[in-house]
C-alpha cells in the first residue's frame, strides 16, 4: 500500500524504486505484490501437496501389507510420534520394525484429506494461480486490497502450521475423517480435533479474505474495454470460485465454532440425548443433532468440490485455446455453464447423506438437483472437446496435461452419476468406488491441470522455460501411474470393498460359504489389488522427482524466454514485461477484443492480442483511471 | 503504479473498491449468522418438551441494550454526515458517543453473562430440582469443623482434596417437582424466591447456567458471544479511525470519509444482527 | 451515493435519519410490549413468533435501507445481496426441511 | 436379449441375495451403459481429433472450427436418459423401499444397536413386543440400557453380539440405532446400507432370498476399531431358523415361561 499511492508521481521509475528501497523481507516475505504472494502460495501449497501425498504413501503401505513394519521411515515415525507407531516384536521379543496403529492410520487419512483439499489444491488452484494470473489477465496493477491479500496468506500459513503441529501433540492429529462427523469427532479425548477446528477457522478466514479480494478486483479493476464477455475464461472460473468460497465457507465456520464449543465448553450442539460413553450415560445436556453437523459440513463440502475443479477448468481452457491456435468453441456456453454450476452447487449437498435415513421427498429433491448439475459439466467438457476440431494442435507439456485432463475428469465425473442416484448409492456408498470417483477428478484431473498451469505460466514468472523433455517424462509417467492407482479402485469398490479400512479390508476377506459354496465378503483378488495400487502410488512419487528438480533447476538454468510472449498468446498477462514489474503494466492497457482471437483470418500473425489496437480508431469504453 | 478507484467510484459500477469489499464481506457474514440462526431453529424444534426455557433472560437489560445499539447506529450515521458537511468537531463528538454506547453494550452483556454463571440448578437424588442464584456454600474442614463460605468461586464443587469437603449449598430461588415448572413459568404467576439449602448428601448433580447447561444456553452464548466479538472488532476500528484520523482528514478527506462510511456499514450490520437476536433469544 | 452528495442534500437526509431512529425505538418498545400478549391458537406460540419477526424485519429494513443506504444503492450490490439471500434461504429451508421428523424414514 | 445388457459379470458385483437387490444392480448397470456410451463415443472422437488436427498435419488452424449442433443433441440426450433413470427407477424404487414397509406380522422384526465396535441384535420373542430401551438405564451390567422391569422385554431374545439370524424369503425389518457414534449397517449381498445414528431409530427393510452366511460391514468411520466392526448375518431355511429361535428361547430359561 505504501508504495501504491504515495509515489503516484514517479510511478514510472517504480520497479527500480522497489528494488532499491525494499529489503529482502519486505520484498519476498511481507510483500503486498500479488505476484509475490501468488508465488508464496504456490510454493507453500506444493509442499503441502507433497506432504499430503507422503501421508498417503505411508497409508498405502499399511493397506498393502497390513501390520508389517514400515520400511525406511518406521523408526523415524516411532521417534516422532511415539506409540502411534508401535514396535513390532518377533517371537524372540526383539523389535523387527515399527507399524502403523489404527489411530495413526485414521489420523493420516483425515489429515490427507484435509491437507490435500484445504492446504493443497485450494491454495494452489485458487489463491496461487488466481493471485498471479488474474490481475495480469484483466490488466490491473494489483489486487484491490494488497494488504488484505498479504493477511490472507498469513492466515493460511498459521492455519497450516496449526494443522502440522497437531500431529505431535499427545493423542495425535484429528482422526475422524476430513468430514469430522460428530459425535465421533467430539467424543474423542485427544486435542487433535480441537487443533483441526482452530486450524480450519484460520484457513476459512484466509479463504474469505481472498474471495472478497478476488471478486472486488475482477469487478473494479478490469482495464478499459475489458468488459465481461471479453474476460478470459480462467478469470470467470476464478470469479465463480470466489463466490463459492465467500458464501459456502461461513456455514462451516459456524459449524466449526459450534463443534469447538462442544469440545471445549461441553455444549451439545451435535450430541443427542442419551449418548452412552464407556457404558455410562454421557454427562452432557444432550438435545443436539449429529445430522446438523453433516448438513452444515456438506453445505460447504459440495461447493468446495467445485472450488477444486473450476480453476482447473479455467487453466485447461487457456492452454487449449493457446495450443490449438483457435478460439474456444462456445465461449458463452462455457461462461453460463460455469455460472449455473456455481449456482446449483449450493443446493445439491445432501447427496452425501442419502443413507442417513432420508425420506422420499428430500432424496428426490437432492438427486434431481444432482442430476441437473451434471449437465453444465457435460456442456463444459463438450466445449473443450469440440474446441479441438479444426485446430493446429501443439503437443507441448502444458497441452499434454490439459488434453489428458479431459478424459480423466470425464471418468471422474461420469462415475459421479451412479453415486448421484440414491438407489445405486445404496450399494456404492462408502466403497472405494467413491474414492476412485473423486480422485479421478482431483488427482489426474485437477492436479494435472495445475501442473499444466505451472509449466504454462512459469516463463512469465521467472523469464525461463522449464525443460520440455523432463516435462514430458513427468507427464507420461504421472498419467500411467495415476490410472494404475485409481482404476483398480473402481473394481474394488464394485466388489464391495469399503474405504477408511485400516487393514485394507482383510477383515472381510472372502471365505467359502458353508451353505452353498457362495463366497461371502470380498474375494481375495480384490484385496491383492491393494499391493498393486500401492506400488503404483510409490512409483507416482518417483515420477514427481523430474518435476521437482526441473522446477527448481529451471529458475536459474532454464532456457531463457525469447520474448515477453513465448507462447504467442492473446491474453494480457503476456503483454507485460517479463517478469512483470511491480504495478504490472507500464501503461494501462486498452482492450479491444475477446480473449481467444487466434488465427483471425487476414491477420498477419496467428494470434491477435486483446490490447492490439484495431485497424479502425479504438473506441475507449471507459475513461482511463486518473 | 496506483490502484484505481480506491477513492473515486468506478464509472460503470458506480462504486469505490472498499464499498464493494465491505458488502461482499457482509454477505459472508450473513451466511455465518444465517447458519447459526438455522441451527437455533433446529435445536429449538427438536427440543424435548419442557427442556426449552422461556423468560430465562432479563428482558429489561435486553431492551436497554437494544436501545443502546440503535443509538450508536444513529450516531454513526450522524458522524458520517458531519464529515460530509465538513464539521470535524461534530464528527468527533458523535463517534465518541458511538464508542461509549459500544462500551455500555459490552458492560451490560458481561453483567448478563455473570448472572448466568452464578445461576445454579441442583438435581437432587430424589429427582426434584432446586434452582436459583448461588447464595453460599458451606464446607467442612478435615476435622469436621464447618466453615461458611459466603462468597462462591469456581464453577463446580470439587471436594477439594483432604482439605475441605462440601457440606451444603444454599441457593436463592425456587424448588420444583419437574423441569417444566422451571423452564415454562405460567404467565403472570410469580414464585417468590427464598433461600434453599441442600445438604451435599442429597445432591445428584449441580450445574450453573453456562453453555453446557442446555442447548438453549449453548446457542445463546455462541450467538451473543460471536456478536459481542463483532461489537469489539467494530468498536476498535471506529476508535482507531477516531483517535488518529486527523492527519488523513486534512490530507485526503474523501478517503477518510469513505473509511468512516465503511466502518459505519459494518457497525450497522452488527446492530442489524442484534435486532434479530433480541426477540429470538429474549422474547420468544 | 457518497460521491455526488453536495452539502445541501446530505443535510436534507438528516431529518430522515432521525425519523428512522425514532421508528426503531418505537419498534423496540412495540416488540417487548407485544411479547406480553398471546397471539394465535392456545398452546402454540406461532402467533407471537410471526408478530416478533414482522417487527424485527421492519426494523431490519429500516436500518439496512436508510442507515446503510440500501434503498439508493447500486445494482451490483443488490445482485450480490440477492444471491446471498437466496442461498441463505436455501440453507435454512432445506436443512430444516430435511431434518423435520416427517422427512426421516419412519414406519407405522 | 436381456443378458447382453447385463454387465453384472463384468462389474463383479457381490453375490446377490435379496429381492430388491436385482433392481439396485439394474440401475447401476443402466447408468454404466450411459457412462460407457458417452466415454467410448467421446474418447474415439478425442483421439481422432488430436490425430487429425496435430500441427504437422494441420499447420493452419481454422478460426471458426466445428459448425455442428451435434453437441447440443448429445447434451439433451444425456439429460433425457438421466431424467428417465431418475423418474423411471431411482425415485419410485427409493419411495418403495423407505415408505412401503411390509406389515410386522409377515416379517422378521429385530432391533440392532450398534456400538464401538460391534452389532447387538435383539428379537421381540414370543410376544412380538420389544422391551423398553432407554440408555439412561445403561450400565456395565446392562450395556444396551433395556429397562429391567419391562414385561415386554422378559422374553426378548438377545443372540451373542455380531450374530444375526433371519429366515429366508421373509421380509426383514431392522430398527437401527447406535449407542455412541455414527455407524452404518451395510450388507453388500443384500444391497442394503443404512446409517445407525445415536438419538435416532431408523428402520430398514429387505427380503433375503438366498440361504447363506454373509458379512455385515460397518460403512461409517467410527474410530480405531472401525475396520474390525463386522457382523455375521445368517439367512437360514425357515426350519433351521425355527430351531435356532426355539433353543434361544429355551436358553432364556424361566424368564420366557413366566408370562405364559
Ligand atoms: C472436484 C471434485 C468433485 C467433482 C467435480 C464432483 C462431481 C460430482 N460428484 Fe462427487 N465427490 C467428490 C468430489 C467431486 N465430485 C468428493 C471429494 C466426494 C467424497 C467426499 C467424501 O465422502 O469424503 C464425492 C462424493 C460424491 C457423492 C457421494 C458418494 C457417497 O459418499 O455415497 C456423490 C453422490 O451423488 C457425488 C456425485 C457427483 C456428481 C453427480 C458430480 C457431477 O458434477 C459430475 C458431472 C460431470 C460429468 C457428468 C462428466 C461429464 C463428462 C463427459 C460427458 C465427457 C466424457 C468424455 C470422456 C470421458 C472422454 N460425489
Ligand atoms: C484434492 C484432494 C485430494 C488429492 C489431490 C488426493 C490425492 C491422492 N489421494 Fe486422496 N483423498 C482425499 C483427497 C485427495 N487425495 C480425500 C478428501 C480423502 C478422504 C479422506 C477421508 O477418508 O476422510 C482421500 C482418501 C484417499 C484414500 C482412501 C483412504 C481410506 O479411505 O482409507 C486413498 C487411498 O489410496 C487416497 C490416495 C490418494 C493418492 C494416491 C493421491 C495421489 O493422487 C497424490 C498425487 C500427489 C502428487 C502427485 C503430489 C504433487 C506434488 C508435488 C510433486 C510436489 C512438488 C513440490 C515442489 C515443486 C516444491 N486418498
Ligand atoms: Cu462402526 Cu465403523
Ligand atoms: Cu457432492
Amino acid at each position: 500500500m505504501q508504495h501504491t499511492h504515495d509515489d503516484k508521481h514517479h510511478a514510472h521509475a517504480h520497479d527500480e524504486h522497489a528494488h532499491h528501497e525494499l529489503g529482502f523481507w519486505a520484498k519476498y516475505v511481507f510483500s503486498t505484490d500479488h505476484k509475490v504472494i501468488g508465488i508464496q502460495y504456490a510454493i507453500t501449497a506444493l509442499i503441502f501437496l507433497f506432504f499430503g501425498f507422503s501421508l498417503m504413501m505411508l497409508m498405502r503401505w499399511q493397506l498393502a501389507y497390513p501390520g508389517q513394519g514400515i520400511p525406511f521411515v518406521g523408526s523415524l515415525l516411532h521417534n516422532l510420534l511415539g506409540d502411534a507407531a508401535p514396535a513390532k516384536l518377533n517371537d524372540a521379543g526383539q523389535v523387527v520394525g515399527y507399524i502403523m496403529s489404527a489411530d495413526l492410520y485414521n489420523a493420516f487419512g483425515a489429515m490427507h484429506g484435509t491437507i490435500m483439499v484445504f492446504l493443497g489444491i485450494v491454495p494452489l488452484a485458487f489463491a496461487a494461480f488466481g493471485n498471479f494470473v488474474v490481475p495480469l489477465q484483466i490488466g490491473a496493477p494489483d489486487m484491490t486490497f494488497p494488504r488484505i491479500n498479504m493477511a490472507s496468506y498469513q492466515c493460511f500459513v498459521v492455519g497450516g502450521v496449526i494443522m502440522l503441529v497437531s500431529f505431535f501433540i499427545p493423542g495425535g492429529a484429528a482422526a475422524a475423517g476430513w468430514t469430522s462427523y460428530s459425535p465421533l469427532a467430539t467424543l474423542g479425548s485427544s486435542h487433535g480435533q480441537t487443533f483441526w477446528l482452530i486450524g480450519m477457522v484460520f484457513l476459512i478466514t484466509s479463504s474469505l479474505l481472498g474471495a472478497v479480494n478476488f471478486i472486488a478486483t475482477i469487478i473494479q479493476l478490469r482495464a478499459p474495454g475489458m468488459n465481461w464477455m471479453r474476460l478470459p475464461f480462467f478469470v470467470w472460473a476464478q470469479f465463480v470460485t470466489a463466490f463459492l468460497l465467500l458464501l459456502a465457507f461461513p456455514p462451516l465456520e459456524a459449524a466449526a465454532v459450534m463443534q469447538l464449543m462442544d469440545k471445549v465448553a461441553h455444549t451439545s450442539f451435535f450430541l443427542p440425548t442419551g449418548l452412552v460413553v464407556s457404558q455410562q450415560i454421557a454427562n452432557i445436556s444432550g438435545g443436539g443433532s449429529p445430522l446438523l453437523w453433516q448438513h452444515l459440513f456438506w453445505f460447504l463440502g459440495h461447493p468446495e468440490v467445485y472450488v477444486l475443479i473450476l480453476p482447473a477448468m479455467g487453466i485447461v481452457c487457456e492452454v487449449i485455446a493457446n495450443n490449438t491456435r483457435k478460439p474456444i468453441w462456445g465461449y458463452k456456453s462455457l461462461v453460463y455453464s460455469t455460472l449455473a454450476i456455481g449456482f446449483l452447487s449450493f443446493i445439491v449437498w445432501a447427496h452425501h447423506m442419502y443413507l442417513t435415513g432420508m425420506g422420499t421427498k428430500i432424496s428426490t429433491f437432492f438427486q434431481t438437483t444432482t442430476m441437473i448439475i451434471s449437465i453444465p459439466s457435460v456442456i463444459i467438457l463438450t466445449c473443450f472437446f469440440i474446441s479441438l476440431w479444426g485446430g493446429s494442435i501443439r503437443f507441448n507439456t502444458p497441452m499434454l496435461f490439459c488434453l489428458s485432463f479431459l478424459p480423466m475428469f470425464g471418468i471422474g465425473g461420469l462415475t459421479g452419476l451412479p453415486l448421484g442416484f440414491n438407489y445405486s448409492d445404496l450399494f456404492l456408498h462408502d466403497t472405494y468406488y467413491v474414492i476412485a470417483h473423486f480422485h479421478y477428478i482431483v488427482a489426474p484431473g485437477t492436479i494435472f491441470a495445475l501442473f499444466a498451469g505451472i509449466y504454462y505460466w512459469y516463463p512469465k514468472a521467472t523469464g525461463r522455460h522449464m525443460s520440455e523433455f523432463w516435462g514430458k517424462v513427468h507427464f507420461w509417467l504421472s498419467l500411467l501411474f495415476m490410472n494404475l492407482i485409481f482404476q483398480p479402485m473402481f473394481v474394488q469398490g464394485m466388489a464391495g470393498l469399503n474405504r477408511r479400512l485400516y487393514d485394507g479390508g482383510a477383515t472381510y476377506a472372502g471365505v467359502a460359504n458353508p451353505a452353498g459354496g457362495v463366497v461371502v465378503g470380498v474375494p481375495q483378488f480384490f484385496l491383492d489389488l491393494n499391493k498393486m495400487i500401492s506400488h503404483a502410488a510409490w512409483a507416482l512419487a518417483l515420477a514427481q522427482i523430474p518435476f521437482i528438480i526441473n522446477f527448481f533447476w529451471s529458475i536459474k538454468k532454464g532456457r531463457k524466454v525469447d520474448s515477453d510472449n513465448p507462447w504467442q498468446a492473446t491474453t494480457l498477462e503476456w503483454q507485460t514485461p517479463t517478469p512483470p514489474p511491480h504495478g504490472n503494466f507500464p501503461v494501462v492497457p486498452n482492450v479491444y477484443r475477446g480473449p481467444y482471437e487466434y488465427s483471425v483470418p487476414g491477420h498477419d500473425t496467428d494470434f491477435t492480442p486483446q490490447n492490439e489496437p484495431d485497424r479502425v480508431a479504438p473506441k475507449i469504453t471507459q475513461p482511463l483511471p486518473k | 503504479m496506483e490502484i484505481p478507484y480506491t477513492v473515486k467510484p468506478r464509472p460503470d459500477t458506480g462504486l469505490y473498491n472498499a464499498k464493494v469489499g465491505i458488502w461482499l464481506f457482509l454477505a459472508s457474514e450473513v451466511m455465518l449468522f444465517g447458519a447459526l440462526f438455522s441451527s437455533y431453529i433446529l435445536l429449538r424444534v427438536g427440543a424435548a418438551a419442557g427442556t426449552w426455557p422461556h423468560g430465562l433472560l432479563n428482558v429489561n437489560l435486553g431492551t436497554i441494550n437494544t436501545i443502546v445499539l440503535i443509538t450508536s447506529s444513529i450516531t454513526v450515521v450522524m458522524a458520517w454526515v458531519s464529515l460530509k458537511l465538513n464539521q470535524w468537531g461534530k464528527f468527533k463528538m458523535y463517534q465518541a458517543v458511538t464508542l461509549l454506547c459500544a462500551l455500555a453494550f459490552l458492560g451490560i452483556k458481561s453483567a448478563e453473562y455473570k448472572d448466568k454463571f452464578t445461576h445454579f440448578q441442583i438435581i437432587k437424588k430424589d429427582g426434584t430440582y432446586v434452582d436459583g442464584h448461588m447464595h453460599g456454600a458451606a464446607y467442612l474442614d478435615k476435622d469436621g469443623k464447618s466453615l461458611e463460605v459466603h462468597k462462591y468461586h469456581g464453577l463446580t464443587f470439587k471436594e477439594n482434596g483432604s482439605e475441605y469437603s462440601l457440606k451444603e449449598v444454599t441457593l436463592n430461588g425456587i424448588g420444583a417437582e419437574e423441569l417444566g415448572q422451571i423452564n415454562e413459568p405460567k404467565h403472570g404467576e410469580h414464585h417468590e424466591h427464598k433461600n434453599i439449602s441442600v445438604p451435599a448428601a442429597e445432591i445428584k448433580k449441580i450445574e450453573n447456567y453456562g453453555p453446557w447447561h442446555s442447548t438453549y444456553l449453548a446457542i445463546y452464548f455462541t450467538l451473543t458471544g460471536l456478536h459481542a466479538l463483532h461489537v469489539i472488532g467494530g468498536a476498535l476500528v471506529i476508535f482507531v479511525l477516531w483517535a488518529r484520523g486527523g492527519k488523513m482528514w486534512r490530507t485526503d478527506p474523501e478517503r477518510y470519509t469513505n473509511r468512516i462510511e465503511i466502518s459505519g456499514l459494518f457497525w450497522h450490520f452488527v446492530d442489524l444482527v442484534w435486532i434479530f437476536l433480541f426477540p429470538v433469544l429474549y422474547l420468544l | 451515493m457518497s460521491e455526488h452528495d453536495t452539502h445541501h442534500d446530505v443535510s436534507k437526509h438528516i431529518r430522515g435519519y432521525l425519523i428512522v431512529f425514532g421508528a426503531l425505538l418505537v419498534g423496540t418498545v412495540l416488540t417487548v410490549w407485544a411479547s406480553h400478549f398471546h397471539f394465535g391458537r392456545e398452546g402454540s406460540n406461532v402467533g407471537n413468533i410471526v408478530v416478533a419477526l414482522i417487527i424485527a424485519l421492519t426494523k431490519a429494513f429500516l436500518v439496512a435501507g436508510y442507515f446503510m443506504h440500501l434503498i439508493s444503492e447500486k445494482k451490483l450490490i443488490y445482485s450480490v445481496l440477492a444471491f446471498t439471500g437466496f442461498f441463505f434461504a436455501g440453507l435454512m429451508f432445506l436443512t430444516i426441511w430435511s431434518m423435520h421428523p416427517s422427512s426421516i424414514i419412519h414406519f407405522k | 436379449m436381456n443378458q447382453y445388457f447385463d454387465l453384472t459379470r463384468y462389474l463383479q458385483l457381490p453375490v446377490l441375495a435379496s429381492e430388491h437387490g436385482r433392481k439396485v444392480d439394474a440401475l447401476i448397470i443402466f447408468v454404466h451403459w450411459l457412462m460407457i456410451a458417452l466415454f467410448i463415443g467421446w474418447i474415439i472422437y478425442f483421439f481422432y481429433a488430436i490425430y487429425r488436427f496435430r500441427k504437422s498435419r494441420n499447420p493452419k488452424a481454422d478460426y471458426v472450427g466445428a459448425k455442428t449442433h451435434a453437441s447440443t443433441y448429445i447434451e439433451v440426450a444425456v439429460a433425457l436418459v438421466e431424467g428417465v433413470l431418475l423418474l423411471g427407477m431411482a425415485i419410485p424404487l427409493w419411495a418403495k423401499s423407505v415408505d412401503k414397509f411390509p406389515s410386522e406380522k409377515e416379517s422378521t422384526v429385530l432391533r440392532v444397536t450398534a456400538e464401538q465396535f460391534t452389532w447387538n441384535s435383539r428379537y421381540p420373542g414370543a410376544d412380538n413386543k420389544f422391551g423398553k430401551q432407554d440408555f439412561r438405564s445403561a450400565s456395565s451390567t446392562n450395556p444396551l440400557g433395556y429397562v429391567a422391569d419391562d414385561p415386554n422385554g422378559k422374553d426378548d431374545i438377545e443372540p451373542p453380539a455380531k450374530e444375526i439370524h433371519v429366515p429366508v424369503n421373509r421380509p426383514v425389518i431392522i430398527y437401527l440405532t447406535s449407542k455412541d457414534v455414527i455407524h452404518s449397517f451395510q450388507l453388500d449381498n443384500m444391497r442394503v446400507t443404512q446409517d445407525a445414528i445415536p438419538g435416532m431409530r431408523i428402520p430398514t427393510q429387505f427380503t433375503p432370498n438366498r440361504v447363506g452366511h454373509y458379512r455385515i460391514q460397518c460403512a461409517q468411520l467410527c474410530g480405531s476399531g472401525h475396520s474390525g466392526m463386522f457382523g455375521e448375518f445368517f439367512v437360514d431355511t425357515s426350519e433351521d431358523y425355527a430351531k435356532w429361535q426355539a433353543e434361544k428361547l429355551k436358553s432364556k430359561g424361566t424368564s420366557a415361561t413366566v408370562f405364559e
